[in-house]
């Protein structure tokens, strides 16, 4: 019994699959042991499959840990996990995305998926002066934030009336098809296409460096392009100019804050309503701030952080 | 020359060989040698684990892993039909998907009940298996082409159809794959153990099951021993089919919602458990006890990653090197069961 | 010289070869006689490096050797023709021919105008005649056949190592073979000839060496030796070739007809009638047809043209299943590796395939493991198959005793027309004569009708009532109420004879 | 009886299988009648793109199409290869991300100059290749089994290597996948002809090109001829490793970055085009024309689907569909080109 207690850290951070984001989390998640002394496990998934998250959160359930940080690779499918924990009285957070209505876990840090594609559209339209024709990048299609976003950036455009969208395509999961499908796009329709958006990881970084190479390009119409968290490479290019824009997530908070709140839930602290969505905002990086944003976000969690006993939870009955 | 003169006294080392066809067409042996190898490291890897962690050996960890070994079973019969009958199903993990935004839409957009869209979801199923069969047979095209090409065919119907959205289940529909007997038996894993023996019977016992492996055993002979091969292949393919859409039913029912992109990670799984649990890529065998330990000892492995505290993003390392380790010993166990001068002839028959 | 002292072998559950010593002398033409089983392919397998064998030497010209696999054989000028036809099926006549010898311009590039050629050359010696760019795959077995003997020549071997080369050649390319063979002993070959024909052995070989069981029962010169002593060697018992009597067919009740068949470039318009209880014969040479029109009649192959008849009225024959299940018509397939049996499984299921509707029992309609398994007893010891168990895989069984479980199946089926093609392929003499007792007694007793396919024109002979003679996929003449107590062999081939001028 | 009696007539419908043996070993046609059938489909959908996209016939399609082209090819080839020899290799991708990690590594880590790093990479190929063949050769496991546990090996190494992290390429070595000549024709596709014709050579001309074919029809065949089969299969995968770490080094200089999850999906590309191009899959078949057919087929039917506007979600479905047209309309080519009485011969061959 002892050694058993000895042997479990009491927060698990769970990253689904090696990945730059998830790295950035769990950055987040040492820092908060660092600087609090509660030791939290870090985790790496297989693969980034609502199936490979729920087998190893299983495993280690059955192993005893007490509150898990989850990011729910299907804000759907986390439903059947997360009420398996929370009946079996264990603490879950959700951070990363958020899961749909319904989860019960009190808590989900994350960028608010709707506002940020909506900040990115509007500046890709104000990059754009208001006139002109997007080639709009969508991801995974069996992730349900993809038809959020694609429902702003359309709700976006159709407040724009100099602007449309000349294509949608989607559907990619992997940097090489995401580059295949916008060069296909671009030789196919270049001189129509005024604008790139893209609102994920792997899209982002495809454009980037394809629209780097094509803008470098003499004589090459300068295409315009917003994208989604903060690859070096893509900072590089905007750094360097070929590129305009991104929008930084910000993967060190949703870390860093959702061991928090687990650390606050553990020593008894509640909830003060049933689910509270954390918005751990959101900033948009141009060549202007490409060396300074990280100041910012860290100052948006400092702020959340401070917070959280007063916005979010209420001190422990006893306490 | 009399008869007896003709048999040949018999020394121990024969059942090593013969349970080479006994495990195809055997019966009595339920547990061949092969299986017990595998029987032996699933001991072996549960006797180290429960040492490392005392929580191990627990009805708790039981219910939830026992769950995902119904699940691999389903997910590796679905490929080991068709392996045995010398083809093989690329689409497994597609027609899951499918199945799954079939049962979702039929809930929420028909607004059936949540039997009925189950019904509904498990008969897409054997339909998608039947058309496999039915292009592979009469158009004569290779099932690796045919079940690739449809493999996309069917992504790209369940991402159109379901535009990525996962459709919530009712919690009335969540007893099949989260109740249990006891709170540590779940009805999951009883169904799949009724699905294998049922499985184990018809594959030893029926006239159907013995065609099937026939014709994954020499499709020529078969045809000209009167079996209906193309019959038997697209047989295959609906049961394939069956297993993959039950299997998709089941998740969805388990994990709450039926999301588009449950099975994308099913080939796999399907190709890794069902050769563990000894079932032939050459046609012809099928071992239901087998793939039952293959599924054990696939999620044993899996659990044992996260119960060793090795670096995460190397897992995966682990893994492969575990499924080989796992292969590797069941083989020398054979070789070492088998007299030098047989290990000759093993080759042979490898190259037929 | 190539000697095998001592040798012993042992397989899972038989021990093929026990303490066999052998001595092949350059120069003579050795033969390695017995039944099926008795080790002749295992001690051909053993000096050409297939087998590593348990206890015993293989000494070379008076050194001892050691092959490791059959590469090193080669290397050591050990040539072998397999009893299995083992070709590459892809590839040209031509490459087939010259594997591993190719004529190379530079180093490790082909010259393919010289490599075709040199081919052609070693196709004319043993006197194949297709074109060398055709692919094995599409040739019948004897041309395959005659492409690993082209093959094992070009070796340019000091021992040639023949296991049951004549198995299924006809008298031409025979008699051409021999003549090879002789011209090879003149150049100091060792030359091992492996044959169930014991006039091929008394023509052809100097020297006669017979196994039994694993065991060596002696060595004779072949002058010195009747065939009746060199059997009794072999079966331990002579074996008195009696008459099978007289079969009394019911000439009023055809049970099957074919009435101008046509088959695009495989049957021209055949046309015959099988009588119940009656035995016909197809006779002919190599890719005359005979195969090819008994796949039509069981629905292997689709008709273009003409119909079949079976007891009378037309019946529409689209696979084998119909011809089985339907119209009770049995086909043992001359092919038997291919399309006989299911080499990885058991003799129980290789004899039981054809019957398992019939072994259903209870109300789960279940497959009696009792009942299958005594059928597999009974076939197993009607047909003297040589086996370990009931269990052993098929694949593992000599050659002869894979031919006897081929035909089990259909036997254990008991159809009322059975069409056999060239069943005594490599079958030994005392197997061959219970076969044939087989198939007689099924017609004679059981009141079957059949039809025997086959190259061997004695065999014919003693079986059939009439025989069709075929020529380039026709049937060119009928040979009829033979009766060997009237027609002589001499008579029945001097009637056919004019058919092949 | 007389001799000329006795040599079959060769019946008509050889002729038809005799372009058969000219594809597999045949030295002089070059353009076998498959692949025809292939060059026929491409140019249909070309002349179909011309007119739905007026831009699509230009040297800037041309130069951005070429490279994906010149890509598919190598990642076809590295499985093609494989299956020539009558083996497969599940691993194509996987080895592809672990030679971009080592590329990655050794040039931001160690710092080596990028052609340095270039061939440390590709070396990497061979030997991952070389490994695997000797497993699947000595401890006589199949190579499916080998290939599967290693590329969770290798996808554990290069995540664990990478942690996920993907190395930027410095400009000096973007030359090799983005420069070009005349600023039309990449040197990648230049590269990749070279690569091509040297293929066909060695498996048209060369002995151990003839031994990779042999060992693929008839393994034990061959073994009997004396060709040593095992290192045939061993060299089968370390050239398939080489092709697959050139595809990864080529798409690094490319992309301008190393990313580890290079080759994810590979495994489906090499398949697709491979067979598609008309590389048996029972082995003892491989023509490069018919694998650099496919390539364009395969990029060609990509391209127009995101011409044609139609909802991406779902462009997999038609993407499989027009695969499977692609074969439908190959093997229909052939089915009319040969008189129906060679037809039933077919299914007897293709059982062996
Ligand atoms: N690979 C093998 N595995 C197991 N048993 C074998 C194997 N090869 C041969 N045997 C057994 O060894 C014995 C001798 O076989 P062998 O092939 O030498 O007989 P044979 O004299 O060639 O007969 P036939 O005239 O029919 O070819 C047989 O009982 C056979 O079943
Ligand atoms: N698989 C095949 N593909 C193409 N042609 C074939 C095939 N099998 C046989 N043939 C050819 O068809 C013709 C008829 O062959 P078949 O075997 O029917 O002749 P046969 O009279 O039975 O001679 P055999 O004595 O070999 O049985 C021959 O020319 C043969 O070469
Ligand atoms: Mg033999
Ligand atoms: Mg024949």
């Amino acid at each position: 019994q002892q050694r058993r207690a000895a042997a479990l850290e009491p927060i698990v951070l769970y990253l689904p699959l090696p990945h730059p984001y998830c790295t950035a989390v769990g950055k987040g998640g040492e820092a908060y042991s660092r600087d609090h002394g509660v030791s939290v496990r870090v985790v790496v998934g297989q693969e980034s499959t609502q199936a490979n998250v729920s087998t190893n959160i299983e495993s280690l359930f059955t192993l005893g840990y007490g509150a898990f940080a989850v990011y729910p690779v299907d804000p759907a499918g986390a439903k059947g996990l997360f009420h398996r924990l929370h009946a079996a009285g264990r603490h879950v957070v959700a951070y990363g995305a958020e899961p749909e209505r319904g989860t019960e876990t009190p808590f989900a840090v994350a960028t608010d998926t709707r506002r940020a594609a909506t900040a990115a559209a509007e500046k890709l339209v104000r990059l754009l002066n208001g006139q002109g024709r997007i080639l709009d990048v969508l991801e995974s299609s069996t992730d349900a934030n993809t038809p959020i976003r694609r429902s702003a950036i359309e709700a976006v455009v159709a407040r724009h009336p100099g602007v449309s969208i000349a294509q949608t395509v989607g559907d990619v999961t992997t940097e090489q098809k995401a580059r295949e499908k916008i060069e296909s796009a671009l030789v196919a329709r270049g001189d129509e296409i005024d604008g790139v958006i893209c609102t994920g990881y792997t899209t982002t970084v495809a454009a980037a460096l394809l629209l780097a190479e094509h803008n470098r390009r003499s004589g090459a119409k300068r295409i315009r392009f917003v994208g989604l968290d903060t690859d070096e490479r893509v900072l590089a290019a905007i750094r360097d100019g070929w590129v305009d824009a991104t929008v930084a997530q910000n993967p060190f908070g949703h870390g860093y804050l959702s061991c928090a709140l687990l650390d606050l839930l553990r020593q008894g602290w509640i909830p003060r309503s049933a689910y509270t969505f954390v918005d751990s905002g959101s900033v948009v990086v141009t060549r202007e701030n490409v060396d300074s944003f990280q100041g910012g976000i860290e100052k948006a969690t400092a702020e959340i952080l401070a917070e959280l006993k007063t916005k979010y939870l209420r001190a422990p009955a006893g306490g | 020359m009399s008869g007896p003169a003709q048999i040949p006294v018999v020394p121990a080392p024969r059942t090593s060989e013969t349970d080479g066809p006994r495990k195809r067409f055997g019966q009595r042996d339920w547990v061949s040698g092969r299986t017990l190898g595998l029987i032996l490291f699933a001991g072996v890897l549960m006797i180290v684990m429960s040492l490392i962690s005392p929580g191990f050996l627990s009805a708790q960890t039981f219910f939830s892993q026992s769950r995902y070994v119904a699940f691999y079973v389903l997910v590796a019969l679905a490929q080991a039909v068709c392996l045995a009958a010398g083809d093989l199903n690329l689409a497994v993990g597609a027609v899951g998907s499918l199945a799954t935004v079939a049962l979702g839409l039929s809930m929420t957009s028909l607004g059936l009940p949540p039997m009925a869209a189950a019904f509904a979801a498990l008969a897409l199923g054997p339909l998608t298996g039947w058309f496999q069969g039915w292009i592979i047979t009469r158009l004569r095209i290779d099932a690796f082409i045919v079940t690739l090409s449809m493999m996309f065919v069917y992504l790209g119907l369940r991402s159109g159809v379901s535009g990525g959205n996962s459709y919530p289940m009712p919690p009335s529909f969540w007893w099949l794959g989260q109740g249990s007997i006891g709170g540590w038996l779940p009805y999951m894993a009883l169904l799949v153990l009724g699905v294998l023996w049922i499985v184990s019977f018809v594959y030893r016992r029926t006239v159907f099951g013995r065609r099937l492996l026939a014709t994954g055993s020499n499709p020529e002979a078969a045809r000209l021993s009167g079996i209906d091969t193309r019959r038997m292949i697209v047989a295959a393919h609906v049961l394939s089919g069956t297993f993959s859409a039950l299997a998709a039913v089941l998740w969805a029912s388990w994990s709450g919602n039926a999301a588009p992109q449950t099975g994308d990670d099913w080939l796999v799984i399907s190709y890794a458990v069902s050769i563990i649990g000894g079932t032939g890529l050459k046609g012809n065998l099928i071992s239901p006890l087998g793939i039952l330990m293959g599924a054990i000892i696939f999620k044993l492995i899996q659990h044992c990653l996260v119960i060793l505290r090795i670096n995460d993003n190397f897992s995966n390392t682990l893994l492969g090197a575990l499924i080989l380790l796992a292969i590797v010993v069941d083989r020398a166990r054979e070789h070492l069961a088998t007299p030098t001068s047989a290990r000759e002839t093993r080759p042979r028959a490898e190259t037929k | 010289m190539l000697e095998l002292k001592a040798i012993s072998k042992g397989f899972p559950g038989v021990r093929a070869l026990q303490d066999v010593s052998l001595t092949f002398l350059p120069g003579e033409i050795h033969g390695l006689m017995g039944e099926n089983g008795a080790g002749k392919s295992t001690a051909i397998k053993i000096a050409g490096g297939i087998h590593v064998p348990d206890t015993g030497d293989v000494v070379l010209n008076g050194r001892r050797v050691v092959f490791r696999d059959c590469r090193e054989a080669l290397a050591h000028g050990v040539g072998l023709v397999s009893q299995e036809l083992f070709v590459i099926p892809d590839a040209s006549v031509a490459e087939n021919i010259l594997l591993e010898r190719w004529v190379t311009r530079m180093p490790g590039v082909i010259d393919w105008h010289a490599t075709r050629a040199e081919a052609v050359r070693q196709m004319r010696r043993v006197g194949l005649d297709v074109d060398p760019e055709l692919p094995v795959r599409n040739l019948s077995a004897a041309q395959k056949q005659l492409v690993q003997i082209a093959k094992a020549l070009t070796a340019r071997a000091s021992v040639l190592l023949l296991d049951e080369p004549t198995s299924c050649l006809t008298e031409h390319e025979v008699t051409k073979l021999y003549g090879l063979l002789r011209e090879l002993r003149a150049t100091g070959v060792v030359l091992v000839f492996v044959s169930h024909k014991l006039e091929e052995v008394f023509a052809l070989c100097d020297r006669v060496t017979v196994l039994r069981d694993g065991r060596f029962v002696g060595t004779r010169e072949t002058s010195k030796l009747s065939p009746a002593e060199l059997v009794t060697m072999m079966i331990g018992r002579e074996c008195n070739d009696d008459h099978l009597g007289r079969l009394a067919p019911d000439w009023s009740q055809p049970v099957l007809q074919a009435d101008h068949l046509c088959r695009a470039g495989k049957v021209n318009d055949a046309s015959f009638t099988l009588h119940r209880g009656e035995i016909l014969g197809f006779y002919g040479l190599i890719g005359s047809g005979r195969t090819e029109l008994a796949r039509v009649i069981v629905g292997e192959d689709r008709i273009d043209a003409g119909r079949i008849l079976v007891r009378g009225e037309a019946a529409k024959i689209e696979s084998v299943r119909d011809s089985l299940y339907r119209h009770r018509i049995g086909y043992v397939t001359e092919n038997r590796k291919e399309e006989g049996l299911f080499l990885h499984d058991s003799v129980r299921m290789n004899l039981s395939v054809a019957v398992w509707p019939r072994l259903r029992s209870g109300l789960l309609r279940a497959i009696g493991v009792e009942r299958e398994e005594q059928l597999a007893r009974d076939q197993i010891a009607s047909l003297r198959v040589k086996t370990s168990s009931a269990e052993q895989a098929v694949g593992t069984l000599s050659g002869g005793n894979q031919q006897k479980v081929s035909i089990g199946k259909w036997l254990a089926a008991d159809c009322d027309i059975l069409i056999v093609d060239e069943p005594t392929v490599g079958v030994d003499v005392g197997a061959k004569q219970q076969i044939h007792q087989l198939i007689w007694d099924l017609a004679a007793r059981g009141g079957k009708s059949l039809i025997v396919i086959s190259s061997d024109l004695p065999e014919l002979v003693r079986l059939a009532n009439r025989i069709l003679v075929f020529r380039e996929q026709r049937i060119v003449g009928e040979v009829r109420d033979i009766d060997t107590a009237k027609k002589t062999y001499a008579q029945v081939s001097a009637e056919i004879a004019p058919h092949f001028a």
